[in-house]
C-alpha cells in the first residue's frame, strides 16, 4: 500500500522546445510542492513526484511513462506533448492510468464515452480554433464579414498542427471564407518561403499553430515581410512570453488566445512564493513565476491534485489513491467559481465541471494581445460553439471505435 | 514578376546565410579531413554565448553602450570559441590521428553532444535575443513599376555581404598561403603531415578556432534573425545540401551552393509546394543537391575524388 | 589460459567455417540466448521490457540492417529512419487494408517496400560515394519525412497524421504481454541476425566488404560494384524496414512521422560507427550503448549526484546527460576508434594470452 | 662500433601494437653522427615499426613504445611530436610513399619546408631536388595521385629533403624505383652525407645497394636485432650472402632455379 | 630453357594510345603475348607500364588501339568482362581489402565462380554450403602454396608489406586466370623472399599453366625468369624481344639500365 500520492512529471527542458516546456514544467512542480508545504498534502496525504525529462520527443515519452507508470501510487500523467498523448492513448487503458490533456491532446477524447482515459480538460484544439475564428469574426464586425475573406493557417506540420484543420474547414463552409494551409516543417526555425507565401496571397489573417521556436520565429518573419502583427492570431500555445519576449515591438499587436489568466496576484500564485520560493525551493526562476505556461501548469497540477481530492471523497479520505479511482475524480470534477476563488484561482479560469460523456469540463478562453512588453488580457470569454463540435466529436470518436473495434462505454459503465 | 523577384532574392538572400554555414563545414573538412558534425553545435554555442555577454556585459561594467557591450561580447565568445577549439584538439583529435572518417566524424558527434549540453548549462536553453541593430523591418524596392514594390531584408543583405565577405578571405588564405597549403596536407594524410614537420596540433587548434568564429559570425547572424535556441542548432542540417553540391572541399563552392539551394528550395516551396500539399523545401534542397551529385559527384566545386590503383 | 582453441583441431573446412569455431564462445552463446529467452522472462519487470528490452531489441536489429549496409558495404547512409518509416507504414497499410492480413506477412511486406525504397536511394550510390553519399541519403530521409506527413493515403486518412495498430497476433497468440512482445522481437531477431551472418560470411558478404575496401581492386576482379551496392541496400533496408515495423506495431503501437525522423537516422548511424562497422555483435553492442546510456545517465545522475552533496536540477541532469554521453562517445573512440565490438575481441585476444602479458 | 659521436641511441625498446600485438622484442641500436646505418631483415622483421618508433609516428598505428628508451644526441625522444622532431633535424621518408594525393607534386615538396621561412633557401633547396629528379620537375604541376609508384617515390624523398634535415629516416626509399633511380637515390644519400653531413638510418630491402653505401648494419629478425656489424663484415658473413645478397655458396644464383627448400638460418638456432 | 611449351599469341596489343589530359601516357604500342609465356614489362619510373596493364584489364580505356584476347578483338570492356575472360592482376600499390583477412581476401577471387543466390547463401542450404566449402577448400591450396597458412585469419591490414604482396598474389590466383598481370610483385622484398617469390610464379606458370605478364624493376629477376620482355620509354616502346637482346640493346641501357647493369 503506497503512502503517498505520486505525480510523474514528463517535462522537457532541452531541445527545440525547452524555452516552452520549462516554465510550463517549473509550474506543476512548484504547486505540488506548495500543497504539500502549506497544507500537508491532500487531506494529509503527502504528494510525492519525479520529473522525466523527455526532450518532447515521443519515444523517449514513452519510456518516462514505463518508468513511472508502476510507481506506487501513481496519480495520472499530463505528457506535455501531442506525439506523446498519442502514444500514451493506446497505453492508459491497459495500465489504467488516467491521461490529462489540458488544452492539447487528441480532441476526440472530448468524448468520455469513447475515451475512458483521456482528459482534455479547458479545450481542446477544436474549441480553440472555433474560438479563434469567432474573435476573428467579431473584430471583422461579425461573423458573416468573414465571407470572402481568405484565412490563412500557418501550423506546426505534426499531429499538434493537423488538428485544428477539420474545424476550420467546418467553419470555412459555414461563413464562406477561403482557409489557406502552409504547414511549417517541425521544429519550425524555416519559414521564409511560407511568410513569402503569406505575402503572395495576401490572406485577411493569418493563424499561427505553433509551439516552441516556431512561434517567434513566425513572428519575426512577419515582421520580416511585412505583415501586419494585429491581422495575425495564435493558438493558446503561441501566447506566452517566450513566444514574444525576444521578436519584443516587432510583435506589437499580435493576439493570441489565453486559455487561463497570469500575473502574480493570485493568491495561489502568492501562496506558491510565499511557501516555495521565500523558502528558497522554488524550481525556476522567481521572476518567471505567474507567466503564461507556468500558470497553466500551475492550473493543471490543481486541477489533477483536485481529482484527488474529489475521489478521496468517494473512495476515503486520507488515502492514497488507484489510478483508476483518479479517473473516477477527474471524471466526476466540479469546480465552481466559488471552489476556484477558494483554492485561489479567481480571474485564471473559469469554472470547470466533467462528467462521463464530456471530459472537457470547460471551453472557455480569451484572448491577449502583445503590446510590445507584455501580454494583455484584450477580450471578454468566449466559448467555444457546441452545435459545431458535438458532431465532430461524434463522428470522431465514432471512427475511433471502429477502428480499432472498441465499443463504446455503457451508462453503468459511469458509475464505476 | 514583382513576387517572383522576391522569392528570388529571398532565396539568394537564405542562400548566404545557408553558405555562412556551410562554410564551417568546408573549413574543418579541407583543413583537417575531418566532416565536423559539430559545426551545428558550435553555432549554437558561439551564438549563446555572444547572446548571454552582451546581455551580461552591460550589466557587469553598468553601461548600457549597446556598440560596446555587441563589441566586447563579441571577442569574449571569440575566446570561448578559442577555448572550445583547444581542448577539443588537447582531448580528442590528438588522440585519434590517422584515423578512418568515420571515426573522426563520430568523435565529432561526441564533441556535439557535448557542446550542446554545455552551452545550455553555461547559457541556458530559453530564447535569448542578439541585438546587433540590425534593420528588423523590409524596405520596398522598385515601387513605381510593380505594385507593392519587391520586398528586401536589409537585414538579409547586410548578412549576405558579411558572408561573401569571409569566402573571399578564406579562399584567399586557403589558396595562396603556406599555412594553407599546410592545410591541405593535413587533410590528405595525416601522418605523411605530421612526418614532414607540420604540427597537426596547432594547425588543428587554428581550424578550429577560425571554424569557431565563422560559426560565431554565423551563429549571430541566425541569432539575431532568429533569437538564440537550441534549434539553431538544426540550421546545420539545411546547410548539409549546400556544403556537398558546391564541393565539400572548396570554399567558393559554399557560396555557389548556397545560392542555388537557397533559389532552388525557395522557388520550389513557393511554386511547386501549393500542388503537393507544402513542406518540401527541405527535401528538395537535397533532392536538388542529389542531382547535381549525379553528374559531378564530387559537388560543383570540389576536388576530384581520386581513386586510383 | 581458459579461452584458446588449442587442442580444438577442425578436421574439415565447415567446421572451420562455423560462425563460432571456438568452443567456448558456441557455449556462452548457447548460454545467452538461453538467459535471453528463459531467464529474462522469468526477472523482468514491465518496465524493463517495454523501455529497455523491446526496444533494445529492435534497435538492435535495425542497427544491423544499418551495419550492412555501413559497415559492410562501406556505404555510409543517413537515410536508415526513412527505411524504418517505410517499412512501419508498409506494413500498417498492409494491415490495416487487407482485412485478416497476419501480422508477419504484414511486417515482411513492409520490409519489402523498405527494400524497394532503399533500392531507388540506393541508385546514386553507383555514382556518389562517401560522404557525399552520406549527405545525399538525407533526401530519403527528408522525403520520407514529409511523404508520411503530407500524402494522407498512407496514413489511412488519418485526420492527425497519426496512426496505431491493436490486438496483433501471431498464429492466433495474441501479442500484447510484455513478454510476449519480448520474445515475438527477440526471436525475429534471432533469426535475421542468424541470416545476416550467413550472408556476410558468404560469398555476398565478401563482395559488399570487397567494395567497401577498395572498389575499383574489387571489379577488376569480377566484382559488380551495382549488384553488390544495390543488393546491400536491399538487405539492410529490409531488415532496416523490418525494424522499423516492429518499432511501429510493437513498441509504439501508435506513431507519426516524426518516430522516424532524422535523429533516428543518425543515431542508427552512431549505433554502428560506435558498436563497430561490419561486426554483426557490433550491431547490437552499439544499440545497447545509444538505447541504454542515456537512460541510465538520467536514472542515476541525480543519485550520482546526491551521493556527493550537490543538488542538480533536472534541467541540469539532461544538460549533464548530453555532456557525459558526448564525453563518452569520444572516450570509446579514443580507447578503440574501431568499436566497441574491436574492444570486444582485443579483449578475447588478451584472455587468449592470459595470464602471460603478451 | 667507433668510437665517433653517437647521435641516435635505442635502447632496448619493445613495441606494442592496438595493446596486443607485440612486435619489437628489446631493440637497441646506435647510429653515430654522420653515418649511414641500414637495418635489414625480411618482410615483418620489425623495420618499419623501429623506425615509426623512433620518428614518433607510432601513435598513429595504434602502437606504443613500451619499454626501453630513445636517446638524440642526449635528448630522450620518446615524447616529442614528430613536429619537434623535425626542427630537431630528424626527419622520415614514410614506407609506401604517402604523397599528398590531392596537393601537386610541387606542392608537395613545397610542404616539406613548412617548418623553414627563408624563400631563398626554399627556391634553392627546391632547384636542388628537381636537380636530383628531372623526372620531378616534368611532372611538378600534376597531381600526386596520378604520377606514377615511382614518382611518388621520389616525392616522398624529395620532400622530406626540403625539411633541410640532419638525420633522414628512410623506410625502403628503393621500392618500386627503376635501377637506375635507386643507384641514384643512393648517390643522393651519399652525397647529402658527405657534403651536408646527413645522418642516415635506413630499413632496406635492396640488401645489395645497402650495404654498398652504408658504412653499419643490422639484421632484424622478428623483433630482435640478430646480428649487427660493420658493412664490410656483414657482406663477408656466409648467411648474410646467402640469404640476403642471394650469392650463398660462392656466385649468384639464378632466380630461375632457386631451390625449394630453405636452410635453417644460423642465428635463429 | 625449361620445357615447356609457348604456344600460340594469346593477347595481342595492338597500337594502344593512352592520354590523361596533357600526359601522354602511351603512344601506340604494340606487343604480344603467347601462352604460357612469362612476358615481362620494363621501363623507367612513369613510363607507363602499370598504365599498360590497367588497359589491358579495363580500368582504363585506351584513347586509341585495341586488344586481342584469343582471337577476339575489343577496344572497350569493363573490368567484370575481363575478369571473366580470364585475366588476373595484382596491383603495384596494395589494392588489398584492408578490413578482410587473408581468406576472406583470396576468397574474393572466387567470387566469380559461385552460383548460388542470395537467399540460399542467406539460409545456407546444402549447394550454398557445399560451394562454400569447395571453394575454401581451393583457396587453402593457395594458402598453403604461398606459405601464409599462419595469417589465414588475420585482416591484411595489419601485415608487413611483404606478405601483403603475397595475399595479392594469392588473390589474383585464385581466379584461376589464363592470364596473370603482375605488377611489381617483388617490390619491397629481400633476395630471398624474392627467391621464394620468382619460385611461385614459375611455378604457377608451370602448375597452372598460366600465362604470366610481368613488370619489375629487379633486373636480375627479369633476365632470368622471363620468355620475352618489352621495354618502355615515357610511353613509347623501345625494346622487344628475348632477355639478352633487350639487355644488350642500346636504346634500352641508355633508358633504362645505365651503365652498371
Ligand atoms: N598497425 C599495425 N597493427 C598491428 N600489427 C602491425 C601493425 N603494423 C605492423 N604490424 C606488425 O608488426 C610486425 C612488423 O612489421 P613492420 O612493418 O615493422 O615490418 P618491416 O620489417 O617493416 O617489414 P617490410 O619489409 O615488409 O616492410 C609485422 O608482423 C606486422 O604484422
Ligand atoms: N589516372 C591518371 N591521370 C593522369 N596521369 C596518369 C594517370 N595514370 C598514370 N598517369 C601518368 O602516366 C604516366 C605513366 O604512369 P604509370 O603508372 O603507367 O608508370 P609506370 O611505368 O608504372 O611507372 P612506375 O615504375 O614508377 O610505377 C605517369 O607519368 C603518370 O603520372
Ligand atoms: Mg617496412
Ligand atoms: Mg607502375
Amino acid at each position: 500500500q503506497a503512502k503517498e500520492q505520486f505525480f510523474p512529471l514528463l517535462s522537457y527542458r532541452t531541445g527545440p522546445y525547452a524555452p516552452n516546456g520549462t516554465p510550463w514544467a517549473n509550474g506543476k512542480q512548484d504547486y505540488l510542492k506548495m500543497v504539500n508545504a502549506r497544507d500537508g498534502g491532500i487531506n494529509g496525504v503527502k504528494i510525492s513526484f519525479e520529473e522525466c525529462e523527455t526532450g518532447y520527443a515521443t519515444d523517449r515519452g514513452v519510456e518516462c511513462y514505463e518508468r513511472l507508470k508502476s510507481r506506487p501510487g501513481v496519480t495520472l500523467f499530463d505528457p506535455q506533448a501531442t506525439g506523446i498523448t498519442f502514444a500514451l492513448t493506446e497505453k492508459a487503458p491497459v495500465d489504467k492510468i488516467p491521461l490529462m490533456t489540458l488544452g492539447y491532446g487528441l480532441s476526440v477524447s472530448q468524448d468520455g464515452m469513447a475515451f475512458k482515459w483521456n482528459f482534455p480538460y479547458m479545450g481542446s484544439y477544436w474549441t480553440g480554433s472555433d474560438i479563434l475564428i469567432q474573435h476573428i469574426g467579431k473584430n471583422a464586425g461579425g461573423l458573416d464579414k468573414l465571407k470572402g475573406k481568405k484565412i490563412t493557417l500557418v501550423y506546426h506540420d505534426s499531429p499538434f498542427g493537423k488538428e485544428p484543420i477539420p474545424l476550420l474547414q467546418e467553419r470555412a463552409k459555414m461563413h464562406g471564407f477561403e482557409l489557406q494551409l502552409l504547414p511549417v516543417t517541425a521544429p519550425g526555425v524555416e519559414q521564409k518561403a511560407t511568410w513569402l507565401q503569406v505575402r503572395q496571397s495576401r490572406p485577411d489573417y493569418v493563424m499561427l499553430w505553433g509551439w516552441g521556436v516556431m512561434n517567434s520565429t513566425a513572428l519575426k518573419e512577419a515582421q520580416a515581410t511585412g505583415f501586419p502583427r494585429d491581422k495575425l492570431y495564435g493558438v493558446w500555445w503561441a501566447g506566452a512570453e517566450p513566444d514574444v519576449r525576444d521578436v519584443g515591438e516587432g510583435a506589437k499587436g499580435y493576439q493570441a488566445l489565453a486559455l487561463n489568466g497570469y500575473g502574480t496576484q493570485s493568491k495561489v500564485i502568492q501562496d506558491i512564493l510565499k511557501h516555495v520560493y521565500d523558502k528558497g525551493q522554488g524550481t525556476g526562476a522567481k521572476d518567471e513565476v505567474g507567466s503564461v505556461l507556468y500558470t497553466r501548469g500551475v492550473i493543471i497540477q490543481m486541477l489533477g491534485v483536485e481529482a484527488v481530492r474529489r475521489a478521496q471523497e468517494r473512495f476515503g479520505k486520507g488515502k492514497v489513491m488507484t489510478g483508476e479511482q483518479v479517473r473516477w475524480g477527474m471524471e466526476n470534477l466540479a469546480l465552481d467559481q466559488k471552489k476556484l476563488d477558494a483554492l485561489g484561482f479567481k480571474d485564471l479560469m473559469r469554472p470547470i465541471s466533467t462528467s462521463c460523456a464530456d471530459h472537457m469540463g470547460s471551453s472557455w478562453a480569451r484572448v491577449q494581445t502583445w503590446d510590445g512588453k507584455k501580454w494583455n488580457i484584450t477580450s471578454d470569454w468566449y466559448q467555444a460553439d457546441e452545435q459545431i463540435l458535438k458532431p465532430l466529436v461524434k463522428t470522431g470518436s465514432d471512427k475511433y471505435l471502429a477502428d480499432k473495434k472498441l465499443t463504446r462505454r455503457e451508462a453503468a459503465d459511469c458509475q464505476s | 514578376m514583382a513576387f517572383f523577384l522576391e522569392t528570388l532574392i529571398g532565396g539568394l538572400m537564405a542562400g548566404m546565410l545557408y553558405a555562412l554555414v556551410a562554410l564551417g563545414f568546408v573549413l574543418i573538412y579541407k583543413a583537417s579531413g575531418v566532416f565536423n558534425f559539430a559545426q551545428g553545435a558550435m553555432v549554437l554555442f558561439a551564438a549563446l554565448a555572444m547572446a548571454r555577454f552582451s546581455e551580461w556585459v552591460p550589466k557587469w561594467l553598468g553601461t548600457d553602450n549597446l556598440l560596446l557591450a555587441n563589441l566586447l561580447a563579441f571577442v569574449i565568445a571569440g575566446a570561448c570559441m578559442f577555448a572550445v577549439a583547444w581542448v577539443i584538439e588537447r582531448l580528442v583529435l590528438r588522440h585519434l590521428v590517422n584515423q578512418e572518417g568515420a571515426t573522426l566524424l563520430m568523435a565529432t558527434l561526441g564533441i556535439t553532444y557535448f557542446l550542446e549540453g554545455l552551452g545550455q548549462t553555461f547559457f541556458g536553453s530559453d530564447i535569448y535575443k542578439i541585438d546587433i541593430g540590425m534593420p528588423k523591418d523590409p524596405v520596398f524596392l522598385f515601387e513605381s513599376i510593380f505594385p507593392g514594390g519587391v520586398l528586401v531584408n536589409k537585414e538579409d543583405v547586410i548578412a549576405a555581404a558579411i558572408a561573401g565577405g569571409l569566402v573571399i578571405l578564406l579562399s584567399v588564405f586557403f589558396q595562396k598561403t603556406t599555412t594553407g597549403r599546410a592545410l591541405r596536407a593535413v587533410a590528405d594524410d595525416h601522418q605523411a603531415a605530421q612526418s614532414i614537420g607540420i604540427p597537426l596540433n596547432r594547425i588543428w587548434v587554428i581550424v578550429w578556432c577560425v571554424a569557431g568564429v565563422v560559426a560565431l559570425v554565423a551563429g549571430m547572424i541566425w541569432g539575431s534573425k532568429l533569437g538564440v535556441q537550441f534549434s539553431l542548432t538544426t540550421v546545420a542540417l539545411r546547410a548539409l545540401p549546400v556544403v556537398i553540391l558546391g564541393g565539400l572541399t572548396s570554399v567558393p563552392g559554399a557560396i555557389i551552393g548556397g545560392l542555388i539551394i537557397g533559389v532552388g528550395e525557395k522557388l520550389s516551396e513557393v511554386y511547386l509546394g501549393p500542388f503537393v500539399g507544402g513542406g518540401i523545401e527541405i527535401w528538395f534542397a537535397y533532392v536538388l543537391a542529389l542531382v547535381f551529385l549525379l553528374f559531378r559527384p564530387q559537388g560543383l566545386f570540389g576536388e576530384k575524388i581520386i581513386d586510383r590503383v | 589460459m581458459f579461452y584458446r582453441e588449442n587442442g580444438q583441431f577442425k578436421t574439415s573446412y565447415r567446421t572451420d567455417q562455423q560462425i563460432f569455431p571456438i568452443a567456448q564462445d558456441r557455449i556462452a552463446i548457447a548460454a545467452l540466448l538461453a538467459v535471453a529467452f528463459l531467464v529474462v522472462p522469468m526477472l523482468a519487470t514491465d518496465y524493463f521490457y517495454r523501455a529497455i528490452l523491446i526496444p533494445l531489441v529492435i534497435m538492435s536489429m535495425a542497427a544491423l540492417g544499418v551495419n550492412i549496409l555501413v559497415g559492410y558495404c562501406g556505404q555510409i547512409s543517413l537515410g536508415s529512419g526513412a527505411f524504418m518509416a517505410v517499412g512501419a507504414y508498409g506494413a500498417y497499410n498492409f494491415f490495416v487494408r487487407f482485412p485478416g492480413m497476419p501480422l508477419i506477412p504484414a511486417l515482411i511486406l513492409g520490409g519489402l517496400c523498405a527494400t524497394f525504397f532503399g533500392i531507388l536511394f540506393g541508385l546514386p550510390s553507383l555514382r556518389v560515394k562517401g560522404l557525399y553519399l552520406a549527405v545525399a541519403t538525407l533526401a530519403a530521409q527528408f522525403f520520407s519525412d514529409w511523404m508520411f506527413l503530407r500524402i494522407k493515403w498512407f496514413t489511412n486518412n488519418s485526420d492527425s497524421g497519426s496512426v496505431s495498430v491493436n490486438s496483433l497476433q501471431v498464429l492466433g497468440m495474441p501479442i500484447d504481454s510484455a513478454t510476449s512482445k519480448y520474445v515475438f522481437c527477440l526471436a525475429l531477431l534471432v533469426v535475421i541476425a542468424l541470416l545476416a551472418k550467413n550472408l556476410v560470411r558468404g560469398a555476398i558478404g565478401r563482395e559488399w566488404m570487397a567494395i567497401r575496401d577498395m572498389d575499383v581492386a574489387a571489379s577488376v576482379i569480377g566484382i559488380r560494384p551495382m549488384y553488390a551496392k544495390l543488393s546491400a541496400f536491399a538487405v539492410s533496408s529490409f531488415i532496416i524496414g523490418m525494424a522499423g515495423a516492429l518499432w511501429a506495431f510493437v513498441h509504439l503501437s501508435s506513431w507519426e512521422p516524426a518516430a522516424f525522423s532524422v535523429e533516428m537516422s543518425f543515431k542508427l548511424l552512431f549505433m554502428v560507427i560506435i558498436g563497430g562497422l561490419g561486426s554483426i555483435m557490433g550491431s547490437f553492442f552499439g544499440a545497447a550503448f545509444i538505447v541504454l546510456l542515456p537512460i541510465v545517465l538520467n536514472q542515476f545522475l541525480p543519485a550520482l549526484a546526491a551521493l556527493v552533496g550537490v543538488e542538480i536540477s533536472t534541467a541540469g541532469v539532461s544538460h549533464a546527460e548530453l555532456m557525459i554521453f558526448g564525453g563518452l562517445i569520444v572516450w570509446f573512440l579514443i580507447v578503440e576508434p574501431h568499436g566497441l565490438a574491436k574492444l570486444w575481441s582485443i579483449s578475447k585476444q588478451k584472455l587468449r594470452l592470459w595470464p602471460f602479458p603478451h | 662500433m667507433e668510437n665517433r659521436n653517437i647521435v641516435l641511441n635505442v635502447n632496448g625498446i619493445e613495441v606494442i601494437y592496438n595493446h596486443v600485438i607485440l612486435v619489437l622484442k628489446g631493440v637497441s641500436l646506435q647510429v653515430h653522427e654522420g653515418g649511414i646505418v641500414a637495418i635489414l631483415g625480411g618482410n615483418g622483421a620489425g623495420k618499419t615499426t623501429t623506425l615509426r618508433a623512433i620518428s614518433n609516428l607510432l601513435a598513429g598505428e595504434r602502437g606504443a613504445v613500451t619499454k626501453g628508451s630513445i636517446e638524440f644526441r642526449g635528448e630522450r625522444i620518446e615524447n616529442l611530436s614528430p613536429a619537434d622532431l623535425v626542427k630537431r633535424g630528424v626527419v622520415q621518408v614514410m614506407e609506401g610513399r604517402h604523397c599528398f594525393a590531392h596537393l601537386t607534386i610541387e606542392e608537395n615538396l613545397l610542404t616539406g619546408a613548412y617548418t623553414r621561412a627563408s624563400k631563398a633557401e626554399i627556391a634553392a633547396n627546391l632547384e636542388k631536388v628537381y636537380n636530383y629528379f628531372p623526372r620531378l620537375k616534368t611532372r611538378r604541376t600534376s597531381q600526386a595521385a596520378y604520377t606514377s609508384g615511382g614518382e611518388q617515390q621520389m616525392c616522398a624523398i624529395g620532400r622530406a629533403i626540403m625539411t633541410n634535415p640532419n638525420m633522414v629516416l628512410l623506410d625502403e626509399p628503393s621500392m618500386g624505383l627503376a635501377p637506375q633511380i635507386v643507384e641514384e637515390v643512393f648517390n643522393i644519400v651519399k652525397d647529402l652525407n658527405t657534403k651536408e653531413k646527413v645522418t642516415f638510418l635506413l630499413a632496406e630491402q635492396n640488401t645489395n645497394m645497402a650495404l654498398k653505401y652504408a658504412d653499419y648494419g643490422y639484421i632484424m629478425e622478428s623483433g630482435r636485432v640478430v646480428m649487427d656489424g660493420t658493412a664490410a663484415d656483414l657482406t663477408s658473413n656466409e648467411d648474410v650472402k646467402e640469404f640476403y645478397l642471394g650469392v650463398g655458396g660462392g656466385e649468384r644464383k639464378s632466380f630461375k632455379d632457386v631451390k625449394s627448400y630453405k636452410r635453417r638460418k644460423r642465428w635463429l638456432a | 630453357m625449361s620445357d615447356k611449351k609457348i604456344g600460340d599469341v594469346i593477347l595481342d596489343i595492338q597500337n594502344i594510345s593512352l592520354r590523361f589530359g596533357g600526359v601522354k601516357a602511351l603512344t601506340d604500342i604494340s606487343f604480344n603475348v603467347r601462352e604460357h609465356e612469362i612476358r615481362s614489362i620494363i621501363g623507367p619510373n612513369g613510363a607507363g607500364k602499370s598504365s599498360m596493364l590497367n588497359c589491358i584489364n579495363g580500368v582504363y580505356t585506351p584513347t586509341e588501339g585495341s586488344i586481342t584476347f584469343r582471337g577476339k578483338k575489343f577496344d572497350h570492356m569493363n573490368s567484370r568482362q575481363v575478369a571473366e575472360m580470364g585475366i588476373g592482376r595484382t596491383f603495384q600499390n596494395l589494392a588489398l581489402f584492408k578490413g578482410m583477412s587473408v581468406i576472406d581476401n583470396i576468397m574474393t577471387g572466387r567470387n566469380l565462380k559461385i552460383k548460388s543466390n542470395l537467399f540460399m547463401q542467406a539460409l545456407r542450404i546444402g549447394p550454398a554450403q557445399r560451394e562454400e566449402e569447395k571453394h575454401r577448400e581451393f583457396v587453402e591450396h593457395i594458402i598453403d602454396f604461398l606459405e601464409i597458412q599462419a595469417f589465414r585469419k588475420t585482416p591484411v591490414g595489419q601485415l608487413p608489406y611483404g606478405l601483403q604482396k603475397r595475399v595479392d598474389l594469392g588473390r589474383a590466383l585464385a581466379m584461376e586466370p589464363q592470364v596473370l598481370l603482375l605488377d611489381e610483385p617483388m617490390a619491397g622484398m629481400n633476395v630471398e623472399e624474392k627467391q621464394d617469390m620468382c619460385r611461385f610464379i614459375l611455378d604457377v606458370n608451370d602448375e597452372f599453366g598460366s600465362t604470366i605478364v610481368l613488370i619489375e624493376h629487379d633486373m636480375g629477376v627479369v633476365m632470368d625468369i622471363s620468355d620475352r620482355v618489352v621495354v618502355l620509354d615515357y610511353g613509347k616502346k623501345i625494346g622487344d624481344g628475348e632477355p639478352q637482346e633487350v639487355r644488350d640493346n642500346e636504346d634500352v641501357i641508355r633508358a633504362y639500365l645505365g651503365t652498371s647493369h
